[in-house]
């Protein structure tokens, strides 16, 4: 049974884990390990998302050093816990710079914790990899981000929703939680979809707070919006308020059918923790999928399977946590060096293997070529491919529905000077 | 719990006039707990510079008229004035201000502060906020704090915490506190309660020395104590005036007899 | 002994409450067995659903059209494994495989008859193949397709003997419009028996005559939709409207009749979101007033603020979760059947109630009972229990759980046109109910409850007359702690379940605890569904957020008026 | 340990120093720990630390961290006031604190890159609108530094002694009190996690470059914010040890006594409770006026109500009711807080609870209470007779 297996990943994780902080203080020496900062939190509310992208990361960790390490040196993983506290992102994030003084952290989930660590890899000229989809407007050197920029998923998606294909949709529904991912996205979505010739009136927006349950009010209102027919629903709800939603949405008598549902924060990993039946058929836009259908990307899976248990699933962000540290990695072997600006250089127009496939970073902006996929969500919470983009697609930092003129902000921090 | 025939209030009245020169008037009192009178009082006053006991059996409605005097309980009709201000829907606080000072039945004293501060907490006219920030009592208000706890063998243990005293040491204490506050009626319930003889006596010392310059109504059942003071009492029973006049007098009065006596056959 | 008693009453309650979700899910679940033998007829179908797989489109279309013609409603659940990909081609043979089965390590399927849905044999062993094989073999509409195939759907299910399908398939048919609808719905009207169906057929086919390019028919039409208040109508009517106001010479009668159509329309709208909120705010305070029972009761007995009673309604989602998996295994492994599953919310429901209860009773001899008289620490105290708690089932757990609603408490209840009832929001109605009434038999007419009204009341006097107060407090925090885990059972309903789940409700519940009085049966109940519906009424005009600052604003005015809550502590308990 | 308190112990002097001398020192250093202490930790903060980062001992992290453990001191010193000395718990002083932090903030922020017409970066960043936006009024007064500092006193004083007046005016008390300020920190949250509020949201303040014109990434002006929190945390100090040893202290205490019987003495209990209150809010608006320079950024999430409770917890751990106590508690809080989350990421949260469970079923009167029960004993067990203090049984009649 399922339960079992975890409990005893539980425990042999619980001894392993004490085996692991004994052997760091006694055996380990600085000679032979390279040290890298794990910075997700594994307590509190994010914990429900960030916990994955930590297992990824360590994933990737696990394999490297069974190969050798890199530049011959073990890596040495050094795992805190920001408890979903932002200052506490801030103050874990100076400990591991300038204590443990890793050679580069994986991390962060919300781009709160993200601007809040972010004086500090700057001021200290660190690196630090991001691998979650965010609302872009923001470049900074000391950032590698190795997730979809909004270009990357949220435009596609519209544009795939708009087409025959997708349902010839004339009404859009723009619902998220109310922070600043949703906020931006619907904001570039709201730009390209008047840019498309959708009248305002056709463009509907409606926010929730975090963790809210209750969507009785909300779905009403879709009904309502989506009575005439032709209208789906861009969703950026986060979390836990997915569940409540869908449920509330097929209780209310809604199909994917008559309305389908969009989703940019729905993965794998999420569904894992819903009832899927009401969820089937509706949609959700990423640049991964765990059905890509590649050996390259059943080895990952079955890998992370056999490592954290068979009902684990891998998606878009931990496959983002997952190759961050493989990227890396060629960088330094390229540079050979640990050194941050000379990894750094290393590191712009890097192509390499991801499970998803080949990619590609960014020759200048931070950011990470990827395609783009469109997905209809299966009952056994897997995804069907039905779209994805022809080759990678390029990133943008600032969005070029909101920066017309291109007159982007210069990017922040660097070498220090 | 049936009101008496009309004619035995009428009765009262005669027994008892209004006066409108008496510092506490309680004009046709009542108040109800649940459906339950548990005070019905036509009149009830105490002069100027008076020394008033109220007796009466338990239940009797005596710490419900100190209640309603002091403003812990709302009336459900009549009216309640003191020094010519009627006070019936004051706050606990204002009635306090205009010089009602209470002790009450089980001796309630601030027990983290020590003895003496709980006595400079009593001084007068310093409640406000800003004037509690600066300054510390005058050395006279020190020297009469002293004088005080001395009458009652508290100058001993003045700097220990008041959770450290003796029930009687308490009783003292809260009587000492009312004195220092110089009301203009002191409400003092059940002084006597739980205290030796000599404790009583002393009690009773204290507050003859207050008789003839000070309003006081004490609530007591201690018939011992009531002789001690030797002063005018009021019978209460079932929460109705039901005599009153000198000691002796009450005590012979048959109505009193079968309010103490008479419930007991009752019960049986 | 006082416990013998009430522990019967419990299980009485108990035993009531079982009888009713039987007999919901009996009143649920008419469905009739599938007919199992294949007529000559049901081989023009397969052959006809064989080409489903060819790789002409055209064909694929007609073969899809001629099936939608059939009027054969077991094709309904094929075309729906169609439409989703999951039809299996193995060896030219069509099956279909909803169901996974855990063999060993590996997953497999068992076939079964696309139409009859009777498992395939094969060599005469029940036929299955691994999930790997029926990836490979499966196959399904192209997106594109799907609209063709929903509305096959539809048509077949006009003729479903279910009157719920029938009346979705309606109102879909009315939405599509085509000249197969129509004459589908035509026929159907005819026969058609049920009232709600029937008024469906008529407000469909006037939604499809408003195109008609005859002015009297869709003036007809229009006069039809305002009488039948259609809000379905409403958006078609009103774009109707705006394109003969934009018009020169303007059909002045015609906007007049749409208009009032549209006013009748909207007038009925307002009543219906009306209700809608309402049932809404019951709804909510459903759950509040499950949350808040316990608190009061453990708080007026005990002057116990119990910080960890989020989590007492997170163990009890999780026992919820773990029946379960429990109930998964068992049907998996063969040794419960297939159907057991539907029920295993009814078993759930007392697991909730024993485990969450039991983690009480634990927490009561642990950390409480030395905490008695000391409310603001028992707070503290009980705040620290509750990361124990939270972290313990994040490390044992893990974080994503998910409960899967049985299908009898999926979709809805049309009470009247547009207005519709979730059935897991009426079940946790009437689970509140049921729960409410039996608390208050508890605490009226059985000894434990007397020992409980009685320590409330004057705890040193029950003690001097021999009650164990001790006990009382334990049996009372662990009966607390119970109706959390049956909220928490509740609530896998509506949503999933998360080590922090209880975070967010605990404050809301503390507010009616405080808003109704501390102690009080009536007043958590009172105040419990009074706040659901304020929030929901407030919040389609200001937001959830502004809704519950709203809420709290409100209590905070309302203890201005009633500092001690609606129904306060009386007489000598009330001076503190 | 020959001399048990009660058996008699002959009146040798030799005897007594050579069996209970290493006591006796143990009494008297005891008691010169404790009178110096306050001097030893002011010199330690104020002289000590700085040195020791001028010197290269530790650096500029671990003094930055020094700071903003002192801040959340100031909010411990607060509730001590209105927990541990009036008896009020309030669940919302994190609430003040981010107030006080969102006042600063702003200003940082309109010091900070701009974007548009004028506009913060931060809220730029995370608006609605796509283009014509301009800086919304409430935003105008923050660009004057003294008038910032000023709101610090002022919105969460102001919004403590309205919300106090409202709530001790309809007697809502003990529990109950606590309950309604649990959700009103909760309801707070939310409403500044609102993006159309237009303090921007979720995301909180960022962007911080300069204050007073002093660059925020230099190590100066770093060390410069460390030593205005010291001051301010022994300014604030002070300011309470006057306010409880004044008489208005005394009927504070009294208050927690006995509420009710402070009423029929003449005194207003709500007055001196809106008053605490407030001094307490203004007390955790000047943490979070001085965190946030130092932390970078100011979110919503400073207002969860877990916050506030920690809070709660460090006073309960140093000892509610001493003011040395409350400082205590937060600083071993904070760090232990900051050093579990690291060593023990998974279980962290488990440790963390069940010290708040050990800390008030075993120590109710926290670190301070155990420092002095222990000085009772050491006088007691190195004097000849016990000693017990002159009860008042003993001396009565």
């Amino acid at each position: 049974m399922s339960l079992s297996t975890k409990l005893r990943t539980f425990l042999r994780g619980t001894a392993a884990g004490v085996l692991a902080s004994l052997g760091s203080i006694s055996l380990m020496t600085a000679a032979d390990t390279v040290k890298i900062g794990v910075l997700h939190s594994l307590s509190g509310t994010m914990a429900i998302s960030e916990i994955s992208c930590k297992d990824g990361t360590l994933l990737a960790v696990k394999e490297i050093n069974a190969k050798g390490g890199v530049l011959g040196k073990m890596i040495e993983p050094v795992v805190v816990d920001p408890a979903s506290n932002w200052d506490l992102f801030a103050e874990k994030a100076k400990q591991l710079v300038t204590q443990d003084k890793v050679a580069v952290t994986f991390g962060c989930w919300t781009s709160v914790s993200r601007k809040s660590v972010l004086p500090v890899y700057e001021s200290n000229n660190a690196l630090l990899f991001y691998p979650v989809q965010y609302e872009g407007e923001e470049q900074s050197l000391n950032v590698f981000y190795t997730a979809a920029s909004p270009n990357q998923q949220l435009v596609p998606a519209a544009e795939y929703l708009m087409s025959e294909e997708g349902g010839a949709c004339k009404k859009f529904f723009l619902l998220g939680t109310d922070y600043v991912f949703p906020r931006t996205a619907n904001k570039v979505l709201k730009a390209f979809l008047m840019a498309k010739g959708v009248k305002e009136a056709d463009i509907m927006e409606d926010y929730t707070p975090f963790g809210h349950k209750d969507y009785q009010t909300i779905v009403g209102n879709i009904k309502k919006f989506a009575a005439g027919g032709k209208a789906c629903v861009l969703s950026t709800i986060n979390g836990d308020s997915n569940v409540p939603f869908y449920k509330e949405f097929a209780n209310q008598g809604l199909t994917a059918a008559e309305c389908p549902v969009m989703a940019f924060s729905v993965a794998e990993d999420e569904l894992r923790a819903m009832d899927v039946p009401p969820l089937v058929g509706h949609l959700a836009a990423w640049n991964y999928f765990m059905s890509v259908d590649t050996p390259a990307n059943k080895a990952f899976a079955a890998a992370f399977k056999a490592e954290y248990g068979k009902d684990r699933v891998v998606s878009d962000p931990i496959e983002a946590a997952y190759f961050g540290v493989y990227v890396w990695k060629a960088a330094v072997e390229k540079a050979k060096s640990f050194e941050v600006d000379k990894v750094r250089a290393a590191v712009y127009g890097l192509e390499f293997d991801a499970p998803g496939g080949k990619k590609k970073m960014d020759e200048k902006n931070q950011h990470t070529y990827k395609p783009v996929y469109i997905g209809e969500i299966l009952k056994d919470g897997q995804f069907k491919i039905v779209w994805q983009s022809k080759g990678l697609v390029k990133p943008d930092s600032y969005s070029s529905y909101l920066w017309p003129k291109g007159d982007y902000p210069k990017p922040t921090g660097g070498p220090k000077k | 719990m049936t009101s008496k025939p009309v004619t035995a209030q009428i009765k009262h009245e005669t027994l008892y006039p209004p006066n409108k020169l008496d510092l506490v008037q309680v004009e046709n009192v009542v108040v109800q707990f649940d459906g339950f009178k548990a005070l019905d009082i036509t009149y009830f006053g105490i002069d100027r510079n008076e020394l008033r006991v109220v007796v009466g059996p338990n239940g009797a409605g005596k710490t419900t008229l100190c209640d309603v005097i002091s403003g812990k309980t709302r009336v459900a009709s009549g009216r309640v004035v003191f020094d010519d201000v009627d006070i019936t829907w004051r706050r606990e606080t204002d009635i306090a201000g205009l010089g009602v000072g209470r002790k009450f039945q089980t001796p309630t004293v601030f027990e983290s502060l020590t003895v003496y501060e709980n006595m400079e907490l009593a001084l007068p006219r310093r409640w406000k906020v800003w004037q509690n920030l600066w300054g510390t009592e005058s050395k006279e208000q020190r020297e009469h704090i002293h004088h005080l706890l001395e009458r009652v063998h508290l100058y001993e243990v003045r700097d220990l915490p008041a959770k450290s005293l003796s029930h009687g040491q308490r009783q003292w204490l809260e009587i000492s506190m009312l004195m220092v506050s110089k009301p203009k009626l002191l409400l003092v319930d059940e002084p006597a309660a739980g205290l030796t003889d000599k404790e009583t006596a002393l009690t009773a010392e204290l507050l003859n020395e207050l008789k003839g310059s000070h309003t006081i109504m004490v609530i007591e059942h201690d018939m011992e104590f009531v002789r001690q003071l030797g002063s005018r009492v009021t019978v209460l029973c079932e929460g109705k005036v039901l005599a009153d006049g000198p000691l002796d007098k009450v005590q012979t009065d048959p109505k009193v007899i079968e309010a103490y006596l008479g419930r007991g056959k009752e019960r049986k | 002994m006082p416990i013998r008693p009430s522990l019967a009453v419990s299980f009485r309650s108990m035993l009531f409450l079982a009888l009713f979700a039987v007999a919901t899910v009996h009143a649920a679940e008419p469905e009739t067995a599938p007919p199992t033998i294949l007529t000559p007829s049901d081989a023009a179908l397969l052959a006809t659903m064989a080409e489903l797989t060819d790789s002409d489109a055209a064909k694929r279309k007609a073969a899809i059209a001629t099936l939608g013609q059939s009027r054969d409603g077991r094709l309904v659940p094929f075309l729906t494994d169609f439409s989703q990909g999951s039809v299996l081609k193995v060896d030219d043979t069509l099956a279909v495989g909803p169901q996974t089965r855990e063999v060993g390590d590996t997953k497999v399927i068992d076939l079964l008859h696309p139409l009859t849905r009777d498992p395939l044999e094969r060599e005469g062993k029940p036929w299955s193949i691994s999930e790997e094989e029926a990836k490979s073999k499966s196959f399904g509409a192209a997106r594109a397709e799907r609209k063709t195939v929903a509305d096959a759907i539809t048509l077949l299910k006009l003729f479903d003997p279910k009157p719920e399908q029938r009346l979705s398939a309606v109102k879909k048919a009315g939405d599509t419009g085509g000249e197969i609808n129509v004459a589908a719905l035509k026929t159907l009207q005819e026969s058609e028996r049920d009232e709600r169906v029937r008024r469906a057929i008529t407000e469909s086919l006037a939604i499809i005559n408003l195109t008609s390019s005859e002015q009297e028919i869709r003036v007809a039409a229009v006069k039809q939709l305002g009488e039948l208040v259609s809000i379905r109508a409403l958006s078609r009517i009103q774009d109707l409207a705006k394109t003969l106001d934009g018009q020169k010479p303007n059909d002045a009668a015609m906007l007049a009749v749409c208009r009032e159509s549209i006013g009748a329309i909207e007038r009925w709208q307002t009543v219906a979101r009306g209700i809608g909120h309402v049932f809404s705010g019951i709804s909510l305070g459903s759950v509040l007033v499950l949350m808040a029972l316990g608190l009061s009761i453990v708080f007026g007995l005990m002057g116990v603020i119990n910080m960890a009673h989020g989590e007492m309604l997170m163990i009890g989602a999780y026992a919820t979760f773990l029946t379960q998996e429990a109930f998964k295994w068992a049907v998996g492994a063969g040794v419960l059947p297939p159907w057991a599953f539907e029920i295993y919310f009814l078993f759930a429901i007392p697991m909730a109630v024993v485990v969450a209860g039991g983690v009480g009773l634990f927490l009561e001899w642990a950390v409480i009972r030395h905490l008695y008289g000391r409310p603001l620490e028992t707070l503290l105290a009980t705040f620290g229990v509750s990361f124990i708690l939270i972290q313990s089932v994040r490390l044992i757990f893990g974080n994503n759980r998910s409960v899967n609603n049985p299908s009898w408490l999926q979709g809805g209840w049309e009470i009247a046109p547009d207005v519709i009832f979730p059935y897991n929001r009426i079940f946790i109605i009437v689970f509140c109910a049921v729960i409410v009434c039996a608390m208050y038999l508890l605490i009226t007419k059985t000894r434990l409850g007397l020992l409980l009204r009685a320590t409330t009341q004057n705890r040193t006097m029950a003690a001097s007359l021999g009650v164990n107060t001790r006990r009382i407090d334990g049996l009372t925090f662990a009966l607390g702690s119970g109706i959390a885990g049956m909220a928490g059972c509740a609530l896998t309903l509506i949503s999933n379940i998360t080590p922090d789940m209880g975070q967010a409700v605990i404050v809301d519940s503390f507010m009616v605890v405080v808003a109704g009085g501390v102690g009080k049966l009536a007043g958590a109940i009172i105040a419990g569904i009074g706040l659901g519906c304020f929030t929901k009424t407030m919040e389609p005009w200001f937001g959830a957020v502004w809704g519950q600052v709203l809420m709290l604003a409100a209590v905070v005015i309302f203890l201005q008026w009633r500092p001690s809550g609606l129904f306060p502590a009386k007489g000598r308990l009330a001076d503190a | 340990m020959t001399a048990s308190p009660g058996t008699p112990v002959p009146n040798d002097i030799g005897h007594r120093t050579s069996d209970i001398g290493p006591l006796s020192a143990l009494a008297t250093t005891h008691r010169l720990a404790t009178k110096s202490s306050l001097w030893l930790a002011f010199a330690f903060f104020a002289l000590v630390i700085p040195l020791s980062y001028g010197a290269g001992v530790i650096d500029i992290t671990t003094l930055n961290q020094f700071g903003r453990y002192l801040c959340i001191a100031l909010v411990a010193l607060g509730l001590d006031l209105i927990w541990g000395y009036t008896g009020i718990l309030s669940l919302c002083q994190m609430m003040f604190f981010t107030l006080g932090g969102y006042c600063m903030g702003m200003h940082l922020a309109m010091k900070g890159p701009l974007q548009g017409d004028g506009i913060p970066l931060a809220l730029y960043v995370v608006s609605s609108q796509v283009s014509g936006m301009t800086l919304p009024w409430f935003w105008m007064p923050f660009d004057s530094v003294w008038l910032s500092i000023l709101l610090v006193f002022v919105v969460p004083g102001g919004f403590a002694y309205l919300y106090g007046w409202l709530a001790f005016r309809s007697r809502v008390r003990g529990v109950y009190f606590s309950i309604i300020t649990q959700a009103t920190t909760v309801a707070a949250t939310q409403v500044f996690r609102l993006n159309d509020l237009q303090l921007c949201g979720t995301n909180g303040l960022t962007n911080f470059v300069t204050l007073f014109g002093f660059p925020l990434n230099e190590n100066s002006t770093k060390v410069g914010l460390y030593l205005a929190s010291v001051a301010a945390l022994a300014v604030g100090f002070l300011a309470c040890k006057w306010l409880v040893t004044s008489r208005a202290g005394r009927v504070l205490i009294a208050i927690r006594d006995s509420e009710s019987r402070l009423r029929f003495a003449g005194y207003q209990p709500v007055a001196y409770k809106t008053f605490a209150f407030a001094v307490a809010a203004v007390l955790g608006a000047v943490g979070g006026m001085l965190y946030t320079p130092q932390n970078g950024i100011i979110t919503p999430f400073k207002m969860n109500p877990e916050e506030s409770i920690y809070i709660v917890a460090m006073v309960a751990l140093g000892g509610r009711g001493t003011l040395t106590g409350a400082i205590l508690g937060s600083l071993i809080f904070s760090f232990s807080y900051s050093w579990l989350s690291t060593k023990f990421a998974d279980w962290w949260l488990i440790i963390l609870g069940s010290l708040f469970v050990f800390v008030i079923l075993v120590m109710p009167d926290g670190l301070v209470g155990a420092w002095r029960r222990l000085g009772l004993w050491l006088t007691a067990r190195s004097q000849r007779a016990p000693a017990e203090p002159v009860t008042a049984k003993e001396t009565s009649p």
